[in-house]
């Protein structure tokens, strides 16, 4: 099963089982993703804290 | 006779860079240095360099009292919320954040994504920059500080600026080298030693909030800054890219620069043919108010580089304020501010 | 079987970089490795590293004996001059320094300043970099070695402009951080600890020789090249500002970048939403024949900040130099190259 | 066939040292790496240098399975707390945390101020020192990981107490520099980059805990340790002073350290006469295995200085845990540890 | 009525700190600042810091004229070999060399190998720590200065030995950790960027000169001192392993320190129990004249570990010397010497 | 006795008694310049050999 980040455009192979609303992590841009649809596979951004990089 | 001067947010960085400084000066006492976590403790237990200078304790922010002249050193945000307090209580106010920085609220907005929350104020202050703002700061009751980035750029900026020697239809770009202390006292996983040591970040390759200050100060609309963080502690380098709106000679730059730089205190050339310390160098500066700018031109191109240092918590930030402090309250502009710095 | 092969100026710090990657590549034999200076010294009283590794000693340039594959790492100008002696002697040539890597000898003449000693061995180096040199470097009997500043910049550039991404009429600005390894291990004023450390020099703001390099990689005629020296020994960084030909997505950029990177073993791309490190950062890569690259796009301006952070003396120079051997000699091409560089 | 080995700890500092060894290692699989925090994130995320070698995700802690080999890299207690589970999962374990080093239960109590939560466990573990446990370790089960400054002291003292050349009566006195990674990849106000930075930190002159491992390991009882923090983020040095038993000749003790030496592959003794590198150097370590040990004689006053270099990582923990490893299954002892360290 | 007063070796680091401090100086006027190699240069650009403060330029050393007070700052053994000459030109000299430091001509045959070339001006000079030496320094017409490990590692013994806490029986180890200005500003192979950053480097494990002074300063006979090169530019920090001569309480060391610091402006006691900056610290007190000193103790085993920071170009050199001459002219102490310190 | 020095038009003040030939250092630009004539006092870069910056 193979979705694509909404991201950076990668592909990314979902494992067997992969569920609903499952979080996944996009391997190219380190986006977490949240898995909106199985049939077909499909990413969205997940929300996120935006991490204070302290500068 | 003393002034009497307080500092809100004394335990960070910009704070401590202004005890260090009041504490010499000739014509102010401090009376209060706050700190909630620190409250009780001395002063040198949170600035071991204060041992010996003072014994005085850090209150916490919520006992301040009356005094003449407010500095306020707080993270982003704490100022604007509660700044009828603090008017309340002085007559001066000199706010080190970016808070009170710039004059348009809907560019607050832009930046910053919220409205401002007291707007306005945002006329009252001066923007705390003397070598643009002397006039204007001499006598005033509020000053805002300065970003170190934007002051960086700004001063290796203006000297063009004000010779119209820039061609405003090419972009301009500053590329900022900074130091760990531009990010204050509170510790986060970014400024681990292990992690933050020997690094060359790309800390913000776009969209840093300093622009804002570069474009109010400047004047251009085509200043792209970019921030790389580098293994230092106090110190910004700018170097700034930009292309000449004619042919030029190094002489007519040299003269664009020795008057921008006349009748400035704390402004040097620096330009050398030989020797190590040929452009504006941040290491020779931690601990002075000093900016030093310098160029290189290239002919061929057009491309002028225009190379500013200074140490972001003086020139950028405390030593900015205390000299807006002079101008405010009538003493001589350098006072306090004559440390020349370390070499080596 | 084994290649044995020879390292002239291994005393240096991008020859002791050859000598600790072949001395763990499994096809080849060191011979001999040579310095004036240190002749008759055991290999690890100059690099201490190589202690316990081998017992070889240096010998005197004069006393250079035939070998299969030749490593010169000479100050500038020293192969050129000497290049029929060392062909007469080595099969195989990979000469890591500026000597052979510019193709047109009008184009060196006019960097140089003089007149190249032996134009006639231009055309018979390849370009020893084989992320655009692959085909030609297989089985090549000479490879010239990269520049360092200009091998990062032509990274950080390639992947647009092989995507067509930049727009050509507009200023490229390279801004490129480097360590002081950079400048070999001669000593020099300028490399004094107590002046070095620390430093944020502005070491060449315009006229740097390595843009003729990046003018032959990447075709391009509006790069701009500015070099800082900073607080690192070993590392560079280069920050390339471009501005984009049209209205591009993120994903667009993505796909350039992972097009460049594709089948390049030493190519990462680094863009991270969080951590600490989200861009190529050198700090990571001491040691490794990396080359990570990165981007940051503001659409609002079309600036696109490409990033490229190299190890100096591996991708730089020492490392591309193997490379180009495993390919000149038919071996698998990262043989000996597999470090893969320390954290924190 | 490789065994299936996991790490407990994975996000740390020794425990990203493990990974990065492990993956190297060509008879083992990492099959989980765990971090609480980090569960889902892949490994190279949080350890960069990782990039391109593996996909592999942090899992949580709780989901950890069975495997051959599995490596505890927790803080102090964790490991003894829950040693029965980590056993029920793996048929051999090798713990870097200090739970399983001493072994006696009341040095223990004495040290760490409360009882051994798991004592039976303490004689089932074998110091993991393979310089003096090689037998032991051979096919052992159980073997706890060194402590860092420990293991220098130890390693500086071991040629002179197994030649039994030192004055038991004279106190010997073990100043010891490190560097900022000994603290773990945990963030606190000590290690914040502006204060740690520069820093010549006194960080425990007496009591530190260490000292039970040196007197287990040496025999010892009138060592005296004292821990400097300086700038540096890997590394160890050992500055060991002590005074001989009689009347040496430097000879003597160039036969002590080679008969400690001698069939250790990771002892290399470093005292040259001149260039830069006369005694050890933590710098060039920077993640080898190696402990370089030396020393200097001062026949007026019998003082000897012996000196010894870690990267405290290593040989001062993953490192040596890997070796442990490699001794307990059958390795080749050197097995993915041959990494030769860089200069400059 | 300002006095005239001259440096002899003003290029290097002693004499650049003694031109920093002496032009903010108010009861002196540099005159003259000696460099043969930079003759004719402005001062700045040796020194960049002072850009902007003096327009003087160096003169070659035979043009030195006669002048009230005179510094010298030179190689060891110059100042020795010409001190009749620089008699004759200056009433008062103040000479930052170890030429003058030893008292007994033997003594400095014994350390320098070869005899006193001026031994009869041996006794005219006053040894110049004013902490111990204040009554002699006051008016007198010659000073020495003061060799920086002596001085770190005296000022952290005298506490202990003037309240005579110290068992002479057993060992003194002086465990002092340096910066690279200890070495001056002469560049070498030692000193080259990428050989020192990072380094720990055991300088001098046993032999260095500097135990004369401590002899001599101290009374002790049973010191031991080696001294370890670390990442700094500035400091210097001694740790001093001792051992009590009874049982004591830290209550009576304490004591024992605050009697020695009683009316020493430039010493202040640092032991804290919480905090980052428990014990003295260097990197706090780059530019200041301070040396800061603390202990630890371990009851147990009665050692006591004193510990001193300075800056070895300030109290360790240049900033006694100045403290030296405003003894000698009758200045307050501690004029021009008031500079706080840096804290991040 | 004032001159202009070529590279970058600082003004110098040259001391009395200043001769012809001799060198003087420019206090802004830091270029030795050789005093070529003394009525109009004039200034010319003196020949300098390039250093090495060492990177
Ligand atoms: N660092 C620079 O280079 C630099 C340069 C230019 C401008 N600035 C600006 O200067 C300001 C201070 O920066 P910094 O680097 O000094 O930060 P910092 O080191 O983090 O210090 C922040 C200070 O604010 C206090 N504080 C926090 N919240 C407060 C509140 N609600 N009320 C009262 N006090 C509060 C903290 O005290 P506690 O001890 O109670 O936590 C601390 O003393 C910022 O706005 C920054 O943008 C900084
Ligand atoms: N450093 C970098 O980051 C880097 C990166 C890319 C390319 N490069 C290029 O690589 C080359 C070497 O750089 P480096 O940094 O390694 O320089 P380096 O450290 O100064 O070493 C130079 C070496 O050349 C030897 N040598 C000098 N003159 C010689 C001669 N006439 N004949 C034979 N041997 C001679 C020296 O040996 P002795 O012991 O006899 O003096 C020394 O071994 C340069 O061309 C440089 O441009 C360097
Ligand atoms: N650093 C050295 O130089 C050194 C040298 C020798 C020995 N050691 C020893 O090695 C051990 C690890 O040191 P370090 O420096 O790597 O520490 P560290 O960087 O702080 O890492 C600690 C690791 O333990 C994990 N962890 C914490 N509590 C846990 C729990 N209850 N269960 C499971 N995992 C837990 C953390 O994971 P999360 O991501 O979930 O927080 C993290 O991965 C320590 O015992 C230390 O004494 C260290
Ligand atoms: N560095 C320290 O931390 C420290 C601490 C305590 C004491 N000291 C002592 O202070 C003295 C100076 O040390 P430093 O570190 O400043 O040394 P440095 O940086 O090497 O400077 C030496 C100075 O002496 C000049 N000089 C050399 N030979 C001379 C001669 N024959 N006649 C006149 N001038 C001569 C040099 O001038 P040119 O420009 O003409 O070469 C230079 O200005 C030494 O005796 C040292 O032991 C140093
Ligand atoms: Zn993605
Ligand atoms: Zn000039």
């Amino acid at each position: 099963m193979q979705a694509e980040c909404p991201e950076c455009g990668a592909t990314i192979a979902l494992p067997a089982g992969t569920m609903a609303n499952e979080i996944v992590a996009c391997p190219d841009c380190g986006a977490e993703l949240e898995v909106v649809n199985l049939d077909p596979p499909t990413l969205a951004l997940a929300p996120e804290v935006e991490e204070d990089w302290g500068e | 006779m003393s002034l009497r001067v307080s500092i809100v947010g004394a335990s960070g960085y910009v704070g401590g860079e202004l005890l260090r400084l009041l504490l010499d000066h000739p014509h102010v006492s401090i009376i209060q240095a706050t700190s909630a976590r620190n409250a009780g403790r001395y002063l040198y237990q949170v600035h071991p360099n204060l041992r010996g200078r003072t014994n005085l304790q850090f209150v916490h922010p919520d006992t301040l009292q009356p005094c003449d002249v407010l500095f306020l050193a707080l993270p982003h945000g704490e100022a604007a919320q509660a700044i009828e307090r603090y008017a309340s209580l002085a007559e001066r106010i000199i706010d080190c954040s970016a808070d009170f920085r710039l004059r348009d609220p809907a560019v607050y907005q832009q930046w910053y994504g919220s409205a401002h929350p007291a707007p306005a104020w945002l006329e009252r202050f001066v923007y705390g920059l003397p070598e643009v703002n002397r006039a204007a700061l001499t006598g005033a009751r509020y000053a805002s500080g300065v970003g170190c980035n934007a002051t960086a750029t700004n001063l290796a900026l203006l000297p063009l600026v004000e010779a119209n020697l820039i061609d405003r239809s090419r972009p301009i770009i500053a590329d900022v080298k900074v130091g760990s202390s531009e990010g204050g006292a509170t510790v986060n996983e970014a400024s681990h030693h292990p992690e933050r040591s020997g690094a060359v970040r790309s800390f913000a390759p776009v969209g840093h909030r300093h622009l804002a200050e570069v474009e109010q100060v400047t004047g251009l609309r085509n200043v792209h800054l970019s921030i790389t963080a580098i293994e230092l502690v106090r110190g910004a380098l700018a170097t700034v890219h930009a292309f000449a709106s004619r042919e030029l000679s190094e002489k007519e730059l040299w003269q664009a620069y020795r008057t921008f730089a006349r009748e400035q205190p704390f402004i040097r050339i620096v330009k050398e043919r030989q020797g190590i310390y040929r452009y504006p160098e941040p290491k020779i500066l931690a601990g002075t108010n000093y900016a030093d700018i310098g160029f290189a031109y290239e002919p061929a191109t057009g491309r002028i580089v225009s190379i500013c240092a200074i140490d972001n918590l003086m020139k950028g930030a405390a030593g900015s304020a205390v000299q807006c402090m002079n101008l405010m309250c009538g003493f001589a502009e350098t006072t306090a501010l004559t440390f020349a710095g370390l070499h080596p």
